[in-house]
């Protein structure tokens, strides 16, 4: 019992350190990473709170599914970053 | 409650679900099929269909002295399944919607000429009515989640259907505030859930009370719909939203999302979660309501654009709905009268404007109002429904804006709340003085330059807006009849929902 | 260089106020919260007490495709708006050669193996749904994560916009509305099964539900992610 | 115990995401911000049926399901137009 409200105690506070830590990193990829890290530790919460659907569904949807769209939509910016700079180099050396 | 469901009102509960399988269904059809006129008489067939069951629903009410129709969901009654409830209140908006929904798709019709853009619209179209009439007709707490979600996707992704850069940024800034706003509401249906372990709205009216987390509930509820509702300091995304929106859409945001939004506030306030609500709360959503209509009239006044305008009209506009709170919590019987008439004219009169100025913006091609003097002469039918429909916004005599005032004044009076009187008339006066600013340029000889070029055939569509223009006009003349519906709901049940 | 050290100096102060409203109202709810005692249970008892009816016996999917199969109803309704939302992006790429991507034969070669275990998986978490947690979101998303595998190994589908492809977005919904007209034929309320079978009925909306939440959800990573061309299109 | 460890762990994630959804700014800490947002709810929601740990309330189960893949297919929308958007994205003014 009492270890067990130990565990709960631990990974209230893992998920409350990786959520601050996913939301205000400077770094966005860092955020993202820590957001899956996020969805995995959650997934157990779920578990320890007899909700094994929910859980399965979070691994699979929440972390997963929204972690690689994330991952997408990030790796998408950033090549449209480097496409802009380029863009803007090539113009003022034309100007 | 039993000695209600006499058997017409058990088969005519039947049609409650149709309402929101048809046009459903009709989204899922407008998919598939690829013939863009075959999609577009279904449509409009399908419109007709949606309002006449809308009438039949509105007269059984009426006729069975304001019954409310509860429709259990698969037969699993209320804290289990899900019930679907119409009470005259609801009744009266569900007729609206579908008569501005009907005017709204007969004009899109005409107004998508872009074949790529009609096959995205149409299926969203339908799905934004679905979330309407769910969220009108719904008696759950999740399912009025489930169903803002709906309607805010949906919307979003009818404002970036042209995908240019502006349409995208106004879409992807009303999405996050969607999201944002209905989470503040699931957060409050969770604190709900937690200390009633009910969903149920009819449910919970009966069993809510006055405690702490109830207030909270309430208050992030409330916080979350006001910011879907755009009332002043949050109104901040709507001017966007709805001016860099195709016309169709933009009607559709201001006259119809919005109230639906506003109505599950409304209820929530004024008769699910009633013991948590307090005077002060509702004086201060009032109070940001007066600051909203001083607000929005001067940026309406100040802007350049046509369409803007019209979107800083609604959120003055918006700020008399949130006056009638604080009327509301002292005087309701008298006070949701002015609640249905006031919802009833905007949203006929926001609609016909919008589609006017859709109009005017297409065939001139720019909405600078500068450049628009002397448009009336070549777009008569235009300026006339913006002038009819400025006149009921305005609120001047013969229209649905000036009884749902007069009812205001008077709840104002009765209630010794005379500070709110003054609000009204300011913002009127406000409202007259930027509506006139167009229709003056309208009616002016234009200089050679800024000539305006217009084919025959510029103003075909408009006939529905015509006959929105012409039902605030008319619901204006005939005032005893929506509230007569208003009344005789208020015999047999209190407020919203049955208790 | 005063202005805009100012307009920091503001902002941090907007900051500060936003944190400090922040966190007193959520010291109000939590001690709200900690003040309510336990709501009364009754959903337990009356889902065990109607589960011998809804044709499954996991209580999880008894309330979403039987009790309260009409939020689920609109849960798809969403999945199949954000499909049609996501369709015209599809196209719309910038991306230039991806690292991500990869041609590499060992990855290849996992994902020959892996690629139809998933699909596997998925079928077992659908048909085990009805009496053990799993289902067709869960389903849906194995299958969706299975695109994903094969999309990072380049083995891609194109033409999204086709007939098929735009039926199968909208298929949970269309068998759903199917089975919805069924049932009214012999029961005459909407969404009420004929008890004897609804449990065929759920496992069948739950299997189209399964493939129409993996293309939504594949979709949306393809559109997200963009089309990958060797750096064809330049932002304009 | 345990449930009230869980709804107060839960209330404190949604009040972290509403900070981070106001003061940051830029795409992926918005999108990030909603998502712990509603991880906040549902484990508020899931705590309230740990309350009865032999009588599990499969409604908040179920609520949760719908919550999570309606989360993301927000997430994805918001992240699709997100990267339709022209750089610099910086410029998108939210409150």
């Amino acid at each position: 019992m009492w270890i067990n409200l130990m565990f709960d105690c631990l990974l209230v506070v893992l998920i409350l350190v990786l959520a601050t830590g996913a939301l205000f990193s400077t770094n966005v990829f860092t955020g993202i990473v820590l957001f899956i890290s996020l969805g995995l530790a959650v997934t157990i919460a779920w578990i320890r709170l007899n909700a094994i659907d929910v859980a399965i569904a979070e691994v699979t949807i929440g972390a997963g599914l929204t972690g690689a769209l994330f991952l997408g939509a990030w790796k998408r910016l950033e090549i449209k970053k480097r496409l802009q700079h380029s863009i803007n180099i090539t113009e003022t050396k034309n100007d | 409650m039993t000695n209600l469901i006499d058997i017409p009102l058990a088969t005519a509960s039947q049609i409650l679900p149709l309402h929101i399988l048809l046009p459903l269904l009709l989204a899922i059809i407008c998919f598939l099929v690829k013939s863009s006129s075959i999609v577009k008489w279904l449509s409009i067939a399908t419109g007709i269909l949606h309002l006449l069951f809308a009438l039949v629903l509105v007269s059984l009410a009426v006729s069975q002295n304001g019954a409310v129709f509860t429709y259990s969901i698969g037969g699993w009654d209320a804290p289990l399944g899900i019930s679907l409830i119409l009470n005259a209140f609801s009744a009266i908006v569900l007729l609206m919607t579908a008569t501005i929904s009907l005017a709204i798709t007969i004009y899109s019709g005409h107004y998508f000429k872009d074949v790529e853009q009609a096959r995205r619209f149409w299926p969203l179209w339908w799905l934004l009515n679905t979330a309407l009439c769910g969220i009108f007709l719904s008696g759950d707490l999740f399912n009025l989640y489930v169903m803002l979600e709906l309607m805010g996707l949906s919307g979003v992704s009818l404002i970036a259907i042209n995908k240019s850069q502006s349409a995208i940024k106004a879409a992807y800034q009303y999405l996050l505030v969607g999201l944002f706003g209905s989470l503040l509401f699931l957060f409050g249906v969770a604190l709900i859930y937690r200390e009633y372990g009910l969903l149920d709205l009819s449910m919970l009216a009966a069993t809510a009370q006055g405690s702490l987390l109830t207030k909270c509930a309430l208050g992030f509820m409330s916080l979350g719909l006001i910011l879907k509702t755009a009332l002043y300091p949050l109104h901040f995304w709507l001017p966007d939203a709805h001016a860099s929106a195709p016309a169709p859409v933009s009607a559709a945001l201001s006259a119809l999302v919005l109230k639906g939004t506003f109505y599950i506030l409304f209820m929530l306030w004024f008769s699910v979660l009633t013991p948590a609500t307090t005077f002060l709360g509702a004086s201060i959503i009032g109070a940001f309501g007066a600051i909203a209509i001083l607000w929005g009239s001067v940026k309406a006044f100040t802007t350049d654009k046509l369409k803007l305008l019209v979107a800083y009209s609604t959120v003055a506009q918006v700020g008399y709905l949130f006056i009638l709170f604080p009327l509301m919590y002292q005087y309701p019987t008298k006070t949701l009268g002015a609640a249905a008439y006031f919802i009833v004219a905007h949203a006929c009169a926001k609609a016909a404007m919008f589609m006017a100025v859709g109009n005017i913006q297409r065939v001139a091609g720019h909405d600078d109002i500068k450049r628009l003097s002397g448009i009336a002469s070549h777009m008569p039918l235009s300026i006339f429904i913006f002038a009819i429909a400025g006149v009921s916004l305005m609120g001047l005599p013969p229209s649905g804006g000036f009884i749902a005032k007069w009812i205001m004044f008077e709840s104002a009076l009765e209630t010794k709340q005379w500070w709110w009187i003054i609000f009204l008339v300011v913002g009127g006066l406000l409202s007259a003085s930027y509506l006139f600013r167009v229709l003056n340029l309208a009616f002016t000889t234009p200089t050679v330059e800024h000539q305006v070029h217009v084919s025959s055939s510029a103003e075909g569509g408009l006939l529905s807006a015509l006959v929105l223009a012409v039902i605030t006009i008319v619901i204006g003349l005939n005032a005893m009849w929506i509230l007569d519906i208003i009344d005789i709901g208020l015999v047999t049940s209190t407020l919203g929902t049955d208790k | 260089m005063i202005n805009a050290h100012d307009s920091t100096s503001l902002k941090n102060r907007y900051v500060f106020i936003i944190i400090m409203a922040i966190s007193m109202l959520a010291g109000c709810v939590i001690y709200a919260l900690l003040q309510t005692p336990a709501p009364q249970n009754i959903m337990y008892d009356l889902v065990q007490a109607n589960i011998q009816q809804s044709g499954v016996t996991n209580p999880v999917t008894a309330i979403l495709l039987n009790f309260r199969a009409y939020d689920t109803l609109l849960e798809f309704a969403v999945f199949f708006c954000v499909s049609i939302a996501s369709l015209p992006y599809l196209d719309a790429g910038v991306s230039d050669s991806s690292d991500l991507e990869t041609q590499d034969a060992p990855l290849f070669s996992l994902v020959k193996v892996l690629a139809p275990l998933t699909i596997l998986l998925a079928g077992y978490m659908l048909w085990v749904g009805s009496f053990k947690p799993g289902g067709a979101f869960q389903a849906g998303a194995l299958l969706a994560g299975c695109g994903l595998l094969l999309t990072l190994s380049n083995v891609g589908v194109t033409r999204m916009n086709g007939f098929w492809w735009r039926s199968i977005f909208s298929m949970s919904l269309i068998f759903f509305i199917l089975v919805i007209g069924f049932s009214y034929l012999h029961s005459h309320t909407f969404l009420m099964y004929p008890t004897t079978l609804s449990g065929r009925l759920i496992l069948f909306v739950e299997f189209a539900a399964t493939f129409s939440i993996a293309a939504t959800l594949y979709l949306c990573y393809l559109s997200v992610r963009g089309k990958v061309s060797q750096g064809a299109h330049r932002a304009s | 115990m345990q449930a009230e460890l869980y709804s107060v762990c839960g209330v404190i994630l949604f009040a972290l995401g509403l900070i981070a959804f106001l003061v940051k700014s830029g795409v992926f800490h918005k999108v990030l911000a909603l998502n712990v947002m509603g991880i906040g709810v549902f484990m508020l929601l899931l705590a309230t049926s740990a309350f009865y740990p032999n009588a599990i309330d499969p409604l908040t189960h179920g609520m949760v399901l719908t919550g999570i893949v309606v989360a993301v297919a927000g997430s994805a929308l918001a992240l699709n137009l997100a990267t339709q958007i022209d750089l610099p994205l910086q410029s998108d003014e939210m409150k």
